[in-house]
C-alpha cells in the first residue's frame, strides 16, 4: 500500500518532469499522451487507496523522510491517506486526467504545448502534497505550490499584452497570473501565522498531535488559530475579500479553469477547514462567521454571474457562488457535507469549463455569449455536457448538485440559522438562473455568431469521450451520497438533520426547486427563443453595478494598487534619496566643506599663523589653568 | 620686600609683550626681536624661581634657553637673508607663497 | 631696600625698553631698545644672584647675539620705516592681555603650596659661579656639551647659509651656475 | 590534515600572488582551477566535519604577539562552516560566469584575495585577526567597484569604502575596551573571542559595547537607515562584484551579531530586541516599496538583499533555536540566491548594456532557458517551500513569532511585497510582446552562462526539499549557544527570554 501512496503521489511529478524535458521544443502529441498516462496511474493508485480505506477501514500513514528540523521544530515528508484526503486525491487525480486528455485536444494549435503539460502535472504534483501531506507545513508546501503553478497557467500566454481594463476586466494574462500570485500571497501569510500560533502552543505541526492536544488550549489560542487558517482558505478559495483573482484567473487556458479554478485548488480553502475540524468545531464564533461569510459570498457572486457576458466568468462566478455554499456546510459543522459538495461540484464544474473550452475552440476564442447563439446543432454533445452540468449546478433532483447542495441548505435551517437559510434558498434560484441564461444564449435562439463569420465545429471525439465520465459522475454522484457519508464520517464528525428537521424535509425540498426551476423557467422566458436587449435594464444602476462586480476591482486599483505604486515612488524618491541617502551625503559633504572651511587659515602668511597659534596656546593655558583650579 | 610673584608678574608682563610684538609684527626680522623678549621673559622666571627656591636648575635652565637663542639667532638671520635675497623683503604679507 | 629700587626701576625700564622694541617702525630703535632691555634682565638676574648668569646674559646676549643682529641688519635696509598693516590689533592686544592674565594666575598658584623641594640647592657660601660650574659639568655635563655641538653646527649652518655664493640664488636651480659662466665665455 | 582552515584561508591568496606570473590569457582558467580547488578544499572540510559537536572544530592558535594575547586563532563551528563553503562556492561560480575581459589578470587576483579575507572572516576567533580581515576585504572590492565599475564607480566605491569603515571603526574601540575589560577582571591580556564569551560583563558595559558593535555590524549588514551605499555599490558594481558583495560580504554583518553580539552581551541582546526589530520590520517593508519603485532590475536586487538581510536580522534576535537557526540558513539561502539573481542581471547587461527594465519585454519569449532560471531563483527569492529560500524565511519568522506575533505579521508582509516586487520585475521584463527591436535577436543562455547557474539552480532546490545537511550542524551550534547565553544571563527577563532548545545537549 506505501508504494501506492508514493505512485499516487509522484506519477503527477514523473509526468511533470518528462514533459518539462520537451518544453522548449515544439509540439510533441506523446509528451501529452504520456503525461496522460502517468496522471491516469495516479488515479488508479488513488482509486485502489480509497478502495483499501473504505474496506479496511484504516489509514495508511507513511513518512519519507525528514525535512525541516530545527530548534525543537521537526517536519517530516509525512503523507496520511484517510478517509479525507483519499477523497479529495480520488477526485483531484479523476479530474486531472479528464483535464489532461482534454488538453491534449484543446491544446492542440499551441506552441507550447508540452511546457503546457509540465505545468498541469507540476499542479497535480502539488495538489497531490497539499491534500495527503500529515502536518500543515507540508499542507503549506502544497498550498504555495499550487499558487505557483496556478501563476504560471493563468499567465500561460505571458506573451499578451496589457490592455485596459475596460478592454479586457483582466487587462492581460500576465497581470492577471501575478494578481493571483499576490492575493494569494496576503492570505498565505494569515495561514503561516496559523502556523505559527499552533506550533507555539502545541509544539508540533502534525496533524494527530495538534488536534490531540487541543482541548489543553485556551479559547483565544484557538479562535486565533482557526481565525488565521481561515484567512489562508479565505485567499485560496477566493473568499471576500480577496475574490477578484478568480474571475481574473480566467485569462489562462480553459483547461486550467476547469481543472485549478473549479474543481481543485479553490476548494483547497474547504479542504483546510474540513481537515482541520478539530480546531473549527471547537471555535463556534469562527465557524459561524465562515459560514455566513459563505453564505455571503454564495449570494454576491452569484448576484455578478446574473448579468456577465464572458461564458468562463459567468462559470468563475458560480464557482465562487458554490465555494460559498461549501463554507457555508463546513462553518456550520456539516463537513462531510461540505466536503460531498465539494466533490460533486468538482465533477460538474469541471465538466462545464471544459464545455466551455469546446465552445471557445469552436468560437474561435470568443468568449461574449451575447455574440453565440444556436450552437447546439453545431455542438451536440457539448450542449449535452453543459445542459447536465447546468442541470447539476442548478440543483434539478437526480443530478449530483441536488443532493449536496440541497443538503447544505438543509443544513442551514437545521442549524436554525434562517437567515442563511434564505439567503441561500434565494442563491439557488439565481444559480438556476445564471447557468440556464449561458445554456440558452449559447445554445439556443438565433445564430449570432453568424454574424462575425465564425463556423463553429464540434471538438475533437476522443475529447468528447474524455469528458464523459465526468459528465457520468454528475448525474450520478448525488446516489452515493450515504455511502459516501458512512465512509467520511468514520473520521469527520457526523452530521445529522434533527428530528424536526426531517419532518420538514420534503417541504424545504420543495421550496428550493420552486426556486431552482423558477430560474430555470425565467432564463427560457427570457433567452431559450433568442436575444432582446433590454436597453433601460442594462443601463440602470444595479445592472452596471453588478457588471462591474461591483465596482471593487476599481476600488482595489484606486485605494490599494495605485497608492502602493506612488508610496513605493515616494519612498524611494523622497525618503531615501532625499532624507536617508542626503543625510549620508550631507554629513559627507559637512566634513568635506568644513575641511575646505579651514583651508582657508592656510593663508601662507606666517603672521596668521602666530595669531592662530597664540589663541591656541592661550585656549590651553586656560583649560590648564581652569582644570588646577578646578581640580 | 621683593617676591617671587613680583619676579613672576613682570616675567609675565614682558612675555605678554613678546607675545603682542609676535602677534603684531609682520617683519620677520621684528619677529625674531619679539622672540627674543619673550625668552628673556622666561629667563627672569627662571633665575627668580631658581632664588627663592635655592635651586640651580632653573639658572641651568635659563643657562641653556640663552644657548639655545645664540644658536637660533645664528641659524635663523641666516636664513633671513637668503629670504631676503630671494623676496627683496621681509615682509610677512609679501611672503606668503604657501597659501592653501 | 636698594634691591626694591633696583627692581622697580628695572622693571619699569625693561618694559618700557620692550615696548618699544614691539612697537617702534623703525628697525634701528628696536635693535637698540631690545639691546638696553638685554642690559637691564641681566640687572635682575644679579639682583637674584644669579652672577654667573648675568655675566653670561651680558656676554652673550648683549655681546654675541645683538652683534649677530646688527651685522646682520647690514644686509637689509634698515634706514627705512617699517610698513606693516594690522590686521586686527584688538586682537592682538586681547591675546596678549589675556595671556599674560592666565600666566600671572597660573605663576601665582604653586607659589601657595610650599611642597616644592629644591632639586639642585645651593651651597651656603659658596660662590654663584662656583655653584653653576659643579653643576653644569657634573649633572649638565651631557646638555653642556650637546648645547655646545648645537652651538657649533648653528654656527656653521649660519655661515654657510648667509656666506655661500653671496652673488648668487641659493635657490635657483645649480644648473644656472654653468649657464652664467657659459654665458661670461661667449662675452 | 590538521591545518585545513589555514590552507584554506591562505591558498587563495598565495595562488593569487603566484597569479601575477601567470599569462593574461590563462589567468581565467587559473583563477578557475584556484578556486575549484579552494571550493573542493571547503567541501572536504565539511566531510571532516564532526556534525554531532556543537564546538569550535579545526582549531589552531599561533600566538602573535603574547604580551597582548593576540594570537593568530582559528576554527569553524557549525554557524560558520557554511558560509566558507558558499563564499568558496559564490567565488567559484561567479569566476566561471565572469564576463569581465578588460585586466582580467587583476581582476582573478583581487577575486583570490578577496576569497582570503572572507574566509578569514568567518574562521577567525580572535578578534584582532578577525578585524584584520573584515578591514582586508574592503579593500578588493573597493578596487572591484572602482576599477571595473559604471559611470559612478568612484562615488559608490568611495561611498562604500568611508561608510564600511567608519561602523568598524566604532567596533574596534567596542573590540579594544573589551580587551581591557578582560585584563582588568583577570590581568591577562587576550583578544581570543571564546575567552571573552566566558566574560561576564554588567548590563551597563554590555549595552555601551552592543551600541559599538552594533554600528560595525550594522552598516555592514545594512542595516536601515545605514543601508544607502548599497544600491550604490550593487548599481555601479560589475556583476561578479555584486555577486561577491551580495552572497558574502553583506553576511559578515549577521555572523557578527551571530559571533559577538549574542553570546557576548545576552542582556544587551535581549533589551535591545524590541528597536532592533522595529529597523528589521522597516527594512523588510520600507526597501520592499523602495525595490518596488525601481527602474533598474539591478537596483530591485538589491533593495531586496535590504529587504532579506532585514529578515535574517529578525531571525538572528528571536533568541531560539528556530529563529537562529533559521537566520543562519537564511543567510546561506540569501546569497546563494541573490547571488544567482545578480549574475542572471549580469546575463542580461552582457547583451544589452542597460539594465533598466522599461528596455525590455517580452523576454520569456527568445530567451526560455533565460526566463526558466530567472523563475526559479525569483520564486526562490520570494520564500516558495521547497525552494532554499522558504526554509530560512519560515524558520526565521517562526521562531520571532515567539517574540512578538504583531511583529511578525508586519514582518510577514515580505512575503506579499516581496512578491510584489519580484512579480513586477518578471512581469515588465519577461512577460508581454517583445516591443524593442533589439531584444528579438537576443541569445539565450550560452554554455559559460548555463554551466555557471546550473548548479546553484540544483543548490537552490536541493536544500529547499532536503536542508537537513545544512540544518543539523548549524542546528546544533545554535542550541549550544542559547544554552550557553541563557546560562550567561545576569538579569532574569534576558534568562526569561532566551528560549533553549528542550533537545539541546549542552553549552559550548
Amino acid at each position: 500500500m506505501e508504494n501506492l501512496v508514493y505512485i499516487a503521489l509522484f506519477a503527477p511529478f514523473a509526468s511533470s518532469m518528462f514533459a518539462a524535458l520537451f518544453g522548449m521544443s515544439p509540439r510533441q502529441t506523446f509528451v501529452g499522451i504520456v503525461a496522460s498516462s502517468l496522471l491516469f496511474i495516479s488515479f488508479v493508485a488513488s482509486a485502489i487507496l480509497a478502495y483499501h480505506v473504505y474496506s479496511t477501514g484504516t489509514s495508511i500513514h507513511v513518512t519519507m523522510m525528514e525535512w525541516i528540523s530545527a530548534g525543537d521544530l521537526t517536519i517530516p515528508f509525512g503523507f496520511l491517506v484517510d478517509q479525507v484526503s483519499v477523497t479529495m486525491m480520488t477526485v483531484v487525480t479523476l479530474v486531472s486526467t479528464v483535464v489532461h486528455i482534454y488538453s491534449i485536444g484543446y491544446m492542440d494549435h499551441d506552441k507550447s504545448f508540452n511546457r503546457f503539460f509540465s505545468y498541469l502535472s507540476a499542479f497535480v504534483f502539488s495538489m497531490m502534497i497539499l491534500v495527503m501531506s500529515d502536518n500543515f507545513a507540508g499542507l503549506f508546501i502544497g498550498w504555495e505550490g499550487v499558487g505557483v503553478c496556478s501563476w504560471l497557467l493563468i499567465g500561460f500566454w505571458y506573451h499578451k499584452e496589457d490592455v485596459t481594463r475596460e478592454e479586457n476586466p483582466s487587462i492581460s494574462p500576465s497581470w492577471a497570473a501575478n494578481e493571483a500570485f499576490i492575493v494569494n500571497r496576503i492570505a498565505d501569510l494569515g495561514m503561516l501565522v496559523g502556523i505559527f500560533i499552533i506550533y507555539w502552543n502545541v509544539g508540533s505541526l502534525q496533524y494527530d498531535v495538534v488536534f490531540a492536544d487541543l482541548p489543553n488550549l485556551s479559547s483565544s489560542v484557538l479562535n486565533a488559530a482557526a481565525l488565521a487558517l481561515f484567512i489562508g482558505a479565505m485567499g485560496k478559495s477566493a473568499q471576500f475579500p480577496l475574490h477578484t483573482w478568480l474571475t481574473d484567473a480566467m485569462e489562462g487556458p480553459t483547461p486550467v479553469s476547469a481543472l485549478i479554478h473549479a474543481a481543485t485548488m479553490v476548494t483547497a480553502g474547504v479542504f483546510l477547514v474540513i481537515r482541520a475540524n478539530p480546531i473549527f468545531s471547537m471555535t463556534p464564533e469562527v465557524s459561524f462567521f465562515i459560514a455566513a461569510l459563505g453564505t455571503f459570498v454564495a449570494f454576491f457572486a452569484a448576484s455578478m454571474a446574473l448579468v456577465n457576458r464572458d461564458l468562463k466568468r459567468i462559470i468563475a462566478f458560480s464557482t465562487l457562488s458554490q465555494l460559498g455554499y461549501m463554507f457555508a456546510a463546513a462553518g456550520l459543522g456539516a463537513y462531510w457535507i461540505a466536503l460531498f459538495h465539494l466533490a460533486a461540484h468538482a465533477f460538474f464544474k469541471a465538466l462545464l469549463f471544459l464545455g466551455a473550452g469546446n465552445v471557445m475552440h469552436a468560437m474561435d476564442d470568443e468568449l461574449d455569449i451575447f455574440k453565440m447563439g444556436g450552437l447546439k446543432k453545431a455542438m451536440k454533445w457539448t450542449y449535452i455536457y453543459m445542459g447536465l452540468a447546468s442541470l447539476a449546478l442548478a440543483g434539478i433532483p437526480v443530478f449530483a448538485g441536488f443532493f449536496s447542495k440541497d443538503a447544505i441548505i438543509e443544513t442551514a435551517f437545521n442549524e436554525g440559522t434562517y437567515v442563511l437559510w434564505a439567503i441561500l434558498v434565494i442563491t439557488a434560484g439565481m444559480t438556476a438562473f445564471y447557468s440556464f441564461r449561458q445554456v440558452f444564449l449559447t445554445f439556443h435562439g438565433d445564430e449570432r455568431y453568424k454574424e462575425a463569420g465564425i463556423h463553429p465545429h464540434e471538438m475533437y471525439k476522443f475529447v468528447l469521450i474524455a469528458m464523459s465520465p465526468l459528465a457520468v459522475l454528475a448525474v450520478i454522484a448525488g446516489f452515493f451520497m450515504g455511502g459516501f457519508q458512512e465512509f467520511v464520517t468514520k473520521l469527520l464528525p457526523n452530521y445529522e438533520m434533527s428530528h424536526h428537521t426531517h419532518e420538514l424535509i420534503w417541504y424545504l425540498t420543495a421550496i428550493v426547486l420552486v426556486f431552482a426551476i423558477g430560474g430555470i423557467w425565467l432564463a427560457y422566458k427570457k433567452y431559450a427563443k433568442g436575444l432582446k436587449r433590454d436597453e433601460k435594464l442594462e443601463n440602470s444602476f444595479v445592472y452596471k453595478l453588478l457588471a462591474n462586480q461591483y465596482y471593487i476591482p476599481n476600488f482595489y486599483e484606486a485605494f490599494i494598487t495605485k497608492p502602493y505604486a506612488m508610496i513605493s515612488e515616494m519612498m524611494w524618491k523622497n525618503v531615501d534619496m532625499k532624507i536617508v541617502d542626503a543625510t549620508v551625503d550631507g554629513i559627507a559633504k559637512l566634513i568635506y566643506k568644513s575641511g575646505d572651511g579651514s583651508r582657508k587659515m592656510q593663508t601662507g602668511n606666517l603672521s596668521n599663523y602666530l595669531n592662530w597659534m597664540a589663541i591656541g596656546a592661550v585656549l590651553l593655558l586656560v583649560v590648564a589653568a581652569l582644570s588646577a583650579m578646578l581640580g | 620686600m621683593i617676591g617671587l610673584s613680583h619676579y613672576l608678574i613682570v616675567s609675565a608682563l614682558i612675555f605678554s609683550i613678546g607675545l603682542i610684538g609676535v602677534l603684531r609684527r609682520r617683519n620677520l626680522l621684528m619677529l625674531f626681536f619679539a622672540t627674543e623678549v619673550m625668552l628673556n621673559a622666561v629667563n627672569i622666571a627662571f633665575a627668580a624661581i631658581s632664588h627663592y627656591y635655592n635651586d640651580l636648575a632653573g639658572q641651568m635652565f635659563a643657562f641653556f634657553i640663552i644657548a639655545i637663542a645664540a644658536s637660533e639667532v645664528a641659524v635663523g638671520l641666516g636664513l633671513l637673508i637668503v629670504l631676503y635675497k630671494k623676496y627683496g623683503t621681509l615682509d610677512l604679507d609679501d611672503l606668503a607663497s604657501m597659501k592653501g | 631696600m636698594y634691591e626694591i629700587v633696583a627692581f622697580y626701576l628695572f622693571s619699569a625700564l625693561t618694559i618700557g625698553l620692550f615696548l618699544v622694541t614691539v612697537l617702534s617702525k623703525n628697525v634701528l630703535y628696536a635693535m637698540t631698545s631690545l639691546a638696553a632691555g638685554m642690559v637691564l634682565i641681566s640687572g635682575f638676574f644679579f639682583i637674584l644672584g644669579a652672577d654667573f648668569l648675568g655675566a653670561v646674559q651680558l656676554v652673550a646676549y648683549v655681546g654675541a647675539i645683538m652683534a649677530l643682529y646688527s651685522f646682520a641688519m647690514m644686509f637689509f635696509d634698515a634706514t627705512r620705516d617699517i610698513k606693516e598693516k594690522n590686521t586686527n590689533p584688538a586682537l592682538v592686544f586681547l591675546l596678549g592681555g589675556l595671556s599674560a592674565v592666565v600666566l600671572v594666575l597660573m605663576f601665582a598658584a604653586p607659589i601657595h603650596s610650599d611642597a616644592i623641594q629644591a632639586l639642585y640647592p645651593m651651597h651656603e657660601g659658596v660662590g654663584n659661579a662656583q655653584d653653576v660650574g659643579i653643576i653644569l659639568f657634573t649633572k649638565y655635563l651631557v646638555p653642556f656639551e650637546v648645547a655646545a655641538l648645537m652651538l657649533l653646527v648653528a654656527m656653521i649652518s649660519g655661515i654657510i647659509l648667509a656666506g655661500k655664493k653671496m652673488d648668487q640664488s641659493l635657490t635657483e636651480d645649480m644648473s644656472a651656475d654653468d649657464e652664467i659662466l657659459t654665458q661670461k665665455d661667449e662675452k | 590534515m590538521d591545518n585545513i582552515l589555514s590552507v584554506l584561508v591562505f591558498f587563495p591568496a598565495i595562488a593569487g600572488l603566484l597569479g601575477f606570473v601567470v599569462h593574461k590569457d590563462s589567468a581565467r582558467a587559473y583563477g578557475i582551477t584556484v578556486a575549484a580547488i579552494e571550493f573542493f578544499l571547503s567541501l572536504w572540510l565539511w566531510f571532516s566535519f564532526d556534525s554531532a559537536n556543537a564546538g569550535m572544530q579545526f582549531v589552531e592558535m599561533i600566538p602573535l604577539i603574547p604580551d597582548f594575547g593576540v594570537s593568530y586563532y582559528i576554527g569553524v563551528d557549525g554557524i560558520s562552516l557554511f558560509i566558507i563553503i558558499m563564499a568558496a562556492l559564490m567565488t567559484l561560480i561567479g569566476m566561471m560566469s565572469m564576463s569581465v575581459t578588460k585586466n582580467i589578470k587583476n581582476m582573478i587576483i583581487t577575486l583570490l584575495f578577496l576569497e582570503m579575507t572572507m574566509i578569514g572572516v568567518f574562521v577567525a576567533l580572535d578578534a584582532i585577526i578577525f578585524y584584520l580581515f573584515w578591514e582586508l576585504s574592503l579593500v578588493p572590492m573597493l578596487y572591484i567597484i572602482g576599477a571595473w565599475g559604471g559611470p559612478l564607480r568612484v562615488y559608490a566605491s568611495i561611498k562604500f569604502f568611508l561608510y564600511t569603515f567608519a561602523g568598524s571603526l566604532i567596533m574596534l574601540v567596542g573590540m579594544l575596551f573589551v580587551a581591557y575589560v578582560y585584563h582588568n577582571l583577570t590581568g591577562v591580556w587576550s583578544f581570543a573571542i571564546t575567552d571573552w564569551y566566558a566574560l561576564v560583563l554588567p548590563v551597563d558595559y554590555q549595552l555601551w559595547l552592543f551600541a559599538a558593535f552594533f554600528f560595525g555590524f550594522a552598516i555592514k549588514v545594512p542595516m536601515f537607515p545605514f543601508h544607502t551605499w548599497l544600491p550604490y555599490a550593487h548599481g555601479q558594481a560589475p556583476t561578479i562584484g555584486s555577486v561577491i558583495l551580495a552572497a558574502v560580504l553583506l553576511k559578515m554583518g549577521t555572523y557578527g551579531f551571530v559571533r559577538f553580539s549574542l553570546p557576548m552581551f545576552p542582556d544587551a541582546s535581549v533589551m535591545m530586541i524590541t528597536p532592533i526589530a522595529v529597523i528589521a520590520i522597516i527594512m523588510i517593508i520600507y526597501t520592499a516599496m523602495v525595490a518596488y519603485a525601481q527602474k533598474d532590475i539591478k537596483q530591485v536586487i538589491a533593495y531586496s538583499s535590504v529587504s532579506h538581510m532585514g529578515i535574517i536580522m529578525l531571525g538572528i534576535f528571536a533568541m531560539n533555536a528556530e529563529g537562529i537557526g533559521g537566520s543562519v540558513f537564511q543567510m546561506l539561502s540569501h546569497g546563494i540566491v541573490s547571488g544567482a539573481l545578480f549574475m542572471l542581471v549580469g546575463v542580461i547587461y552582457d547583451r544589452r548594456h542597460t539594465k533598466l527594465m522599461s528596455e525590455f519585454g517580452g523576454l520569456a519569449s527568445v530567451m526560455p532557458k533565460y526566463a526558466v532560471i530567472f523563475g526559479i531563483m525569483l520564486m526562490a527569492a520570494v520564500g516558495l517551500p521547497l525552494t532554499i529560500g522558504f526554509v530560512g524565511e519560515f524558520l526565521v519568522l517562526l521562531g520571532f513569532y515567539q517574540i512578538s506575533p504583531i511583529m511578525t505579521i508586519l514582518a510577514g508582509t515580505s512575503i506579499i511585497i516581496g512578491a510584489i516586487y519580484m512579480l513586477a520585475v518578471y512581469k515588465k521584463s519577461f512577460f508581454g510582446p517583445i516591443t524593442n527591436e533589439a531584444n528579438k535577436t537576443l541569445k539565450d543562455l550560452d554554455r559559460k552562462e548555463t554551466w555557471s547557474l546550473v548548479p546553484l539552480v540544483l543548490i537552490v532546490i536541493w536544500l529547499g526539499i532536503y536542508p537537513k545537511p545544512v540544518l543539523e550542524p548549524i542546528d546544533n551550534s545554535v542550541k549550544a549557544m542559547l544554552v550557553f547565553m541563557d546560562e550567561k544571563a545576569i538579569t532574569q527577563e534576558a534568562k526569561d527570554m532566551i528560549r533553549v532548545a528542550k533537545s539541546s545537549k549542552g553549552g559550548v
